[in-house]
């Protein structure tokens, strides 16, 4: 079955590719199908077996082809909550990113299309495989398709930033590949055989000091995916040039691989190295928050200011993951979800306004509420989402991550709930300048057509729905969570014996085990 | 009657989602049926829901809607949670928020985002309904920061002039400065109580802390710090004299009936984390009174007429802080109750009279307006003399009278804070009244372009009535001792202890407040309409202190230098984001290094040859001197 | 013959090795520089042949024809460069012939 | 005895080879290097080497060379160039080299232990064997080189006829 998700993907990316040579709007319709079919594949699965899923068994479904047995490495793809989860979201988004770029890219059709599938099969295989070496491989697929995105149909300087993009992302899979290595022939050494497999790779006994060189290999890919702040800066030339598509995968998804890597490899296979590096991880993760919102006051271009406030968004998932603790994790969880809808959402808004304005610079915007209200109003909906209003998707995983985070480090979590502050200051600029206040340019504008409303409304009601009853993605999200922390907690016990600096943090979410 | 609570809420919410999502298609009349009557049913059902809560005699009432999110011990549920205090909240917001809707039927007329408003209006009224019936602290920051949403769109509702923009977004970052120390409050409650719901909190509260524990204090502080944000209390109290720049029955609703309470509600309703930080308890009183004090000064200098109501609403919550730091917890709700209504009064009244005037704001220029604006006239008055608590007649002096007495006999009540309230009163009278000369006396500056409909006269002559008889619901000791409000509240609120041996004086206090109200009216007129050149005279003698005062004692002024000119011009310095340099300074240095190397190739034979044997003998040089 | 110390053999070598060296840094001239490379090659077919008669084994002198093989090739294909050179520089200074760098 | 002359005079053929202007007088002083280098291979017992070495080195590479001089007919203002290009200090920087690697050879000859040449001769019949025996590929291979040399002389000695295409006239081939 899972293979099948993949394999749907590439196959409707060739055959999608070819098409265009013969008729375009078929090649839109096939792409389209395509990632709906997945859609729905993921969705049964979802409604059968996620909602009602127990703490034990947490792997829904696993599917295990030796693929090079020589070397250990096997096509080993498993889906669990956190996958599950993942791939709703990546399948979600495919289908807008197709349905957006209906009218926008007329150049070279096909070859998008083809791209665009092929980096949706890259992000399925991230998320499902369970062998390493595998992972690798998908991290890469996933790289370049991407890179012909923002390369060949971005705006003004592409080049530059899709060059900038690669060398980031790939130099970063580099380090993390010979951690994976590192890992691999260790494992073998003490064990004998051979292998990438992840679970084989979970319990391979590690002195700390290898431990933390594999782990910041792994930690150097992730934190360059995710962009944590030293690291960031490909993000906003990425955005600001990729066309709509692109910028909607890469905010949407590219950035969840990260943290999700984060959370499926940094922290079970190197516990205590994780738990060392905690303080200075979260304290990178708040410098993140304050530096993105900072930062994203001042911009004047549109995509570049959401682009710098999903970085300021990613610091929160930083925080969360490296407070060791359910409810941190749990809120990490729904900050990937929401925070790819909301960002993706603003970036749709900001390829709408630039296909009828053709310009990016908000001061050039104004006033555009009255001319195009109902796009005023989904606008206000993702503002308000993207500065956490309660009631939204985004307040209830910030909060989560908050009181988690607080649990594990206070005075950082009263810097982060800081960063909330200037997030409004942001949020609410993005409002002011575009579409309230008065218009000095008079563009004609057309509300939104059928096409857009379909795309907008759908994300409306998804992150209200995540506002109000998260609980169902909660659940489903919940074994996951609980064997990451088990994983996690199970260094801090060890770290409680080896020193007693961590006192009552650990100690707290020991005792209170999940039931 | 008392399960269908959920639907209070729900009301005002389906009224506003239909007005959002087909609202420009609808015709005003329907629109306006549909706004004002979904707060009319909600007002309705919270009278019989009040009056079968009332006789079922239950303590309180929990009704859980649906189970928000449960994580790891935190468990938090959409739940409402009915009991004397939220009942009255509740009472005054529905029934203040539909006279205020009907007034705004008529006020916003010819606006053309008439349906966008009336969502606007539905959508504040929900969440202040959500925070006021919350079970548990989650909820009530959702209901919080969707007040504060709405306060945002509802400033920044005529959104073509930009510094509406700015005053809404002001408003809307200040209160979330407030809201993050109440988020930070919530997660210690968590990390302590391992739970947000309110009624646990406070029963588990006395067991787990003794009187004067710090991380009690540090709580108190934090919720204060929300409340602050919220109710405009001094440090964070300068969004609200420009959030008069929304549309009248915005400043009505929100800026002097409800959303500014909410502040008072929290505090109320965590009152026994108070009880056990003693200490931050009398800061809360410190910040009333020196609220109170501070804008009552500005509110003597300002010439907008809406600017000076907001100016009093600052110090009449400064007077409700005051009644919650002495612990008079009963009297600070009954204020709150009747500030509400006089204050929706003179609001309202302040609107009707700047349509009047095809929006004159400054008082200056209008005048005259006694016998061309009758209705309005009087109503203002009754609203004026209750905001300066003329003794025996009027609702303010009951309510602002209890404030002073148990500030001063309360056990917790010391000397300042009732010399502090003397003096706010005697200043609430010299500038209330020194508004109702300049606007409705003396000669007629502008004309009247026309004059408002049944509509608005109505609400106003409710709100009128009820700002007179309203206090006669919680009469002193001196005055027949008829105490059904604090009664009511007694089982839920505890009540204050007075010192000993000081009874006998209460009715000295109530002739000295009555006495000052009074010779406070007697100056604003002697200054106003007998002899305007004396006021100028001050004015210009004064001219700094004037204007200091003017300007909110330019606190606004020290914020943008301290916070706001600091930050924006980081940002601004940083536009293009110094690691990117970092990065670019790499790729140059690589080119650099390029350039080097190329020179090496130089195409000379020669030049290889002598490489080779240099690398030849290097290498030999290596393997003999390395041996391995 | 009286019996030979190996390292005069082998420092014979290396002494003619370095001439050979000398001369092609020194030279411009293209032909002198391919001379030069003869001389190293000789010297290093010598240094064969006396380890060849050090073990007195056959080895030394195989090595020695093999050398002998390679020089003829390389001179042939390096005189017709040379050629190509002069028909095209008209000169046979080595300097000229600098186009390929940057 | 014999082989200190032959190498004596060997060494001086070379140092004479290598500062002549004239190019054929040192290939002349180059016959001689390599004739001193065959006595010195008969020396050292290996007959069938000495006359390969005067047939080929002597007799056919320098010849080659020689001829291809005629070819190119140098006139005397090539003598003349020599003389500009010798200068004096052009000695410094390769002779400091050659030093050093004469040095370090020197060093590595001293440091290992001496031994006796046994003067075994080792004839041409010994060497045809062990040349088609173990070294069959090598032969094979020294085979296919003079191949590849004679094609590859052939190919880039010729003279490139002009081949005037129409329309891609660009630069003289």
């Amino acid at each position: 079955m899972l293979p099948l998700l993949i394999i749907i993907l590439l196959t409707g990316g060739i055959a999608a590719g070819i098409i265009a040579y013969w008729n375009q709007a078929a090649c839109r319709w096939l792409s389209l199908i395509t990632v709906v079919v997945d859609f729905a594949i993921i969705l049964f699965i979802w409604i059968e077996e996620g909602l009602s899923m127990t703490l034990t068994d947490s792997w829904l479904r696993d599917s295990h082809i030796p693929w090079i047995p020589s070397f250990g490495i096997s096509f080993h793809l498993a889906l669990d909550g956190l996958s599950l989860l993942m791939l709703v979201l990546t399948f979600f988004l495919g289908i807008l990113a197709v349905l957006i770029s209906w009218k926008e890219i007329q150049y070279r059709v096909g070859f998008f299309h083809f791209n665009l599938l092929w980096v949706l099969a890259g992000i399925t295989g991230v998320f499902l495989t369970m062998d390493l070496f595998l992972f690798y491989f998908f991290w890469e697929v996933m790289l370049i398709p991407m890179y012909f995105l923002i390369g060949i149909w971005g705006h003004e300087n592409r080049q530059y930033a899709a060059y900038k993009f690669f060398i980031f992302t790939q130099a970063s899979g580099l380090l993390m590949l010979l951690a994976i290595l590192g890992l691999y022939f260790i494992h073998g050494e003490q064990t004998g055989i051979y292998s990438f497999d992840y679970f084989a790779l979970l319990n391979t006994t590690l002195s700390p000091d290898t431990a933390r060189w594999l782990m910041l290999g792994f930690l150097a890919a992730f934190i360059v995916k995710l962009p944590v702040v030293p690291l960031h800066t490909w993000l906003p030339d990425a955005h600001t040039e990729a066309p709509t598509a692109g910028s909607l995968l890469l905010a949407g998804l590219l950035l969840k691989t990260g943290a999700y890597g984060l959370i499926r490899f940094v922290i079970p296979l190197f516990p205590s190295a994780a738990q060392s590096i905690a303080p200075w991880a979260m304290l990178l993760g708040v410098v993140g928050i304050l530096y993105g919102a900072i930062q994203a006051y001042s911009q004047t271009d549109f995509k570049r200011l959401v682009a710098y406030t999903s970085v300021s968004h990613m610091g929160f998932i930083m925080l969360g993951v490296f407070s060791f603790n359910e409810l941190a994790t749990q809120g990490v969880v729904m900050q990937m979800i929401t925070h790819g809808i909301s960002t993706g959402a603003l970036f749709i808004l900001a390829g709408i306004l630039y296909e009828r304005i053709h310009t990016r610079d908000i001061t050039q915007m104004g006033g555009l509420w009255s001319k195009v209200p109902f796009m005023g109003v989904a606008a206000m909906v993702f503002v308000m989402a993207s500065l956490g209003l309660p009631g939204l998707g985004n307040f209830v995983a910030e909060f989560l991550i908050l009181v988690g985070s607080w649990q594990a480090n206070q005075p950082l979590t009263i810097l982060a709930t800081a960063g909330l502050v200037v997030a409004t200051a942001y949020s609410l600029r993005i409002m002011q300048k575009v579409y309230l206040g008065s218009s000095m340019q008079g563009y004609i504008l057309t509300d939104l057509s059928l096409r857009e409303k379909l795309i907008l409304v759908p994300m409306c009601i998804v992150i209200i729905w995540l506002g109000l009853f998260p609980q169902q993605v909660i659940n489903t999200a919940r074994s996951t969570v609980a064997n990451t922390m088990h994983a996690g907690n199970h260094a801090t016990i060890h770290q409680k014996q080896d020193q007693e600096e961590v006192p009552n943090t650990s100690a707290f979410n020991t005792e209170r085990r999940e039931p | 009657m008392l399960n269908s609570l959920w639907l209070i809420p729900t009301f005002p919410f389906l009224g506003a989602l239909i007005l959002v999502l087909v609202g420009s298609r609808l015709s005003r009349q329907v629109a306006a049926r549909i706004g004002a009557g979904s707060v009319g049913l909600a007002a309705l059902l919270t009278m019989a829901v009040g009056y079968d809560f009332l006789n079922s005699g239950v303590g309180a009432y929990q009704y859980t809607a649906w189970n928000w999110f449960d994580v790891a011990g935190l468990s938090t549920s959409f739940a409402f949670y009915l009991d004397p205090l939220s009942l009255i909240f509740i009472f005054v917001i529905t029934f203040v928020g539909f006279l205020i809707h009907i007034y705004s039927v008529e006020f916003m007329k010819e606006d053309e985002g008439f349906a966008r408003f009336f969502a606007y209006l539905n959508l504040f009224v929900c969440s202040m309904l959500i925070l006021v019936l919350a079970d548990n602290l989650v909820l009530l920051y959702l209901g919080w920061e969707g007040v504060g949403l709405c306060s945002y769109l509802l400033i920044g509702f005529w959104y073509s002039e930009a510094k509406n923009g700015y005053a809404a977004r002001k408003a809307f970052i200040i209160t979330r400065v407030g809201d993050t120390a109440m988020a930070i409050g919530l997660f210690m409650l968590f990390s302590i109580f391992h739970t947000l719901n309110i009624q646990d909190i406070l029963t588990q509260a006395p067991q787990v802390w003794v009187a004067g524990t710090s991380m009690a204090v540090v709580i108190a502080f934090l919720l204060l710090g929300g409340a602050v944000g919220k109710s405009a209390q001094l440090p964070l109290q300068t969004w609200l004299p420009d959030a008069m720049a929304g549309p009248s029955p915005v400043s009505a609703l929100i800026h002097a009936a409800t959303m500014v309470t909410a502040g008072v509600y929290l505090i109320t309703r965590m009152h026994t984390i108070y009880e056990l930080a003693p200490l931050a308890q009398l800061w809360v009183g410190i910040i009333g009174a020196v609220t109170l004090l501070l804008a009552g000064c500005s509110a003597l200098t300002q010439f907008d007429l809406k600017r000076v109501l907001a100016y009093s609403t600052i110090s009449q919550i400064g007077y409700m802080f005051l009644a919650m730091g002495v612990g008079a917890w009963s009297s600070a709700v009954f204020h709150f109750m009747i500030h509400a209504f006089f204050k929706a009064l003179l609001f309202l009244g302040a609107g009707a009279v700047i349509m009047a005037l095809h929006h004159e704001h400054d008082m200056f220029r209008m005048g005259g307006l006694k016998n061309k604006l009758p209705v309005i006239y009087w109503t203002f008055l009754i609203g004026a003399a209750s905001l300066a608590a003329l003794p025996f007649v009027t609702a303010g002096f009951y309510s602002k009278d209890q404030i002073l007495w148990l500030a001063w006999a309360g056990e917790k009540g010391n000397v300042w804070f009732f010399l502090a309230a003397l003096t706010g009163a005697f200043i609430t009278a010299i500038y209330t009244f020194r508004m109702v000369f300049i606007t409705f006396f003396g000669k007629a500056k502008t004309q009247v372009s026309h004059v408002p409909g049944k509509r608005i006269t109505i609400p106003l002559v409710v709100l009128s009535i009820l700002s007179v008889f309203g206090g006669f619901i919680e009469l002193p000791h001196t005055l027949g001792h008829f105490t059904l409000f604090s009664d009511f509240l007694s089982l839920l609120l505890p009540s204050v202890s007075l010192r000993e041996g000081v009874e006998s004086s209460e009715w000295i206090l109530q002739g000295i407040a009555g006495l000052l109200a009074l010779t406070g009216v007697y100056m604003a007129y002697v200054f106003y309409i007998r002899s305007p050149r004396i006021s100028d005279e001050i004015k210009s003698s004064t001219y700094v202190l004037h204007q200091f005062w003017l300007q909110g004692w330019n606190v606004d002024a020290l914020y943008n230098f301290l916070f706001v000119r600091p930050f924006v011009y980081i940002s601004t310095l940083n536009k293009n984001d110094v690691i990117d340099k970092f990065y670019t300074m790499l790729v140059r240095a690589t080119e650099f290094f390029n350039g080097v190397f190329v020179k090496t190739q130089s195409g000379i034979l020669r030049w290889y040859v002598m490489g080779i044997v240099v690398g030849a003998i290097l290498i030999i040089t290596i393997s003999l001197f390395v041996q391995p | 013959m009286k019996t030979l110390p190996i390292e005069s053999g082998l420092l014979l070598a290396g002494v003619l090795f370095t001439l050979g060296l000398i001369s092609v840094l020194v030279r411009r001239n293209i032909i002198f520089m391919l001379i030069s490379v003869e001389i190293m090659l000789n010297a290093a077919g010598l240094a064969f042949i006396v380890a060849g008669s050090r073990w007195a084994q056959a080895d030394g002198q195989v090595m020695f024809i093999f050398i002998l093989t390679m020089a003829a090739a390389e001179v042939s294909v390096g005189l017709a460069l040379i050629l190509q050179i002069y028909h095209h520089l008209k000169t046979l200074d080595s300097d000229a012939a600098d186009r390929m760098n940057g | 005895m014999a082989f200190y002359i032959a190498s004596a005079i060997a060494i001086l053929a070379t140092i004479m080879v290598i500062t002549r202007y004239n190019m054929i007088h040192a290939l002349l002083y180059l016959v001689v290097s390599f004739l001193a280098v065959a006595v010195i291979f008969f020396m050292l017992g290996a007959p069938f080497m000495a006359a390969l070495e005067v047939i080929i080195y002597a007799g056919a590479i320098v010849v080659l060379i020689i001829f291809v001089i005629m070819m190119l007919n140098l006139k005397e203002e090539s003598v003349e160039q020599e003389r500009k290009w010798f200068t004096r200090n052009i000695w410094i920087g390769p002779g400091i080299l050659a030093f050093i690697l004469l040095g370090e050879l020197i060093y590595i000859l001293v440091a290992s232990d001496t031994v006796l040449l046994n003067n075994k001769v080792v004839d041409a019949k010994e060497v045809g064997l062990s040349l088609y025996g173990p070294y069959i590929v090598g032969v094979e291979l020294s085979g296919l080189l003079l191949m590849a040399g004679i094609v590859g002389a052939y190919h880039l000695g010729r003279q490139k006829r002009k081949v005037l295409h129409r329309f891609l006239q660009s630069t003289e081939e």
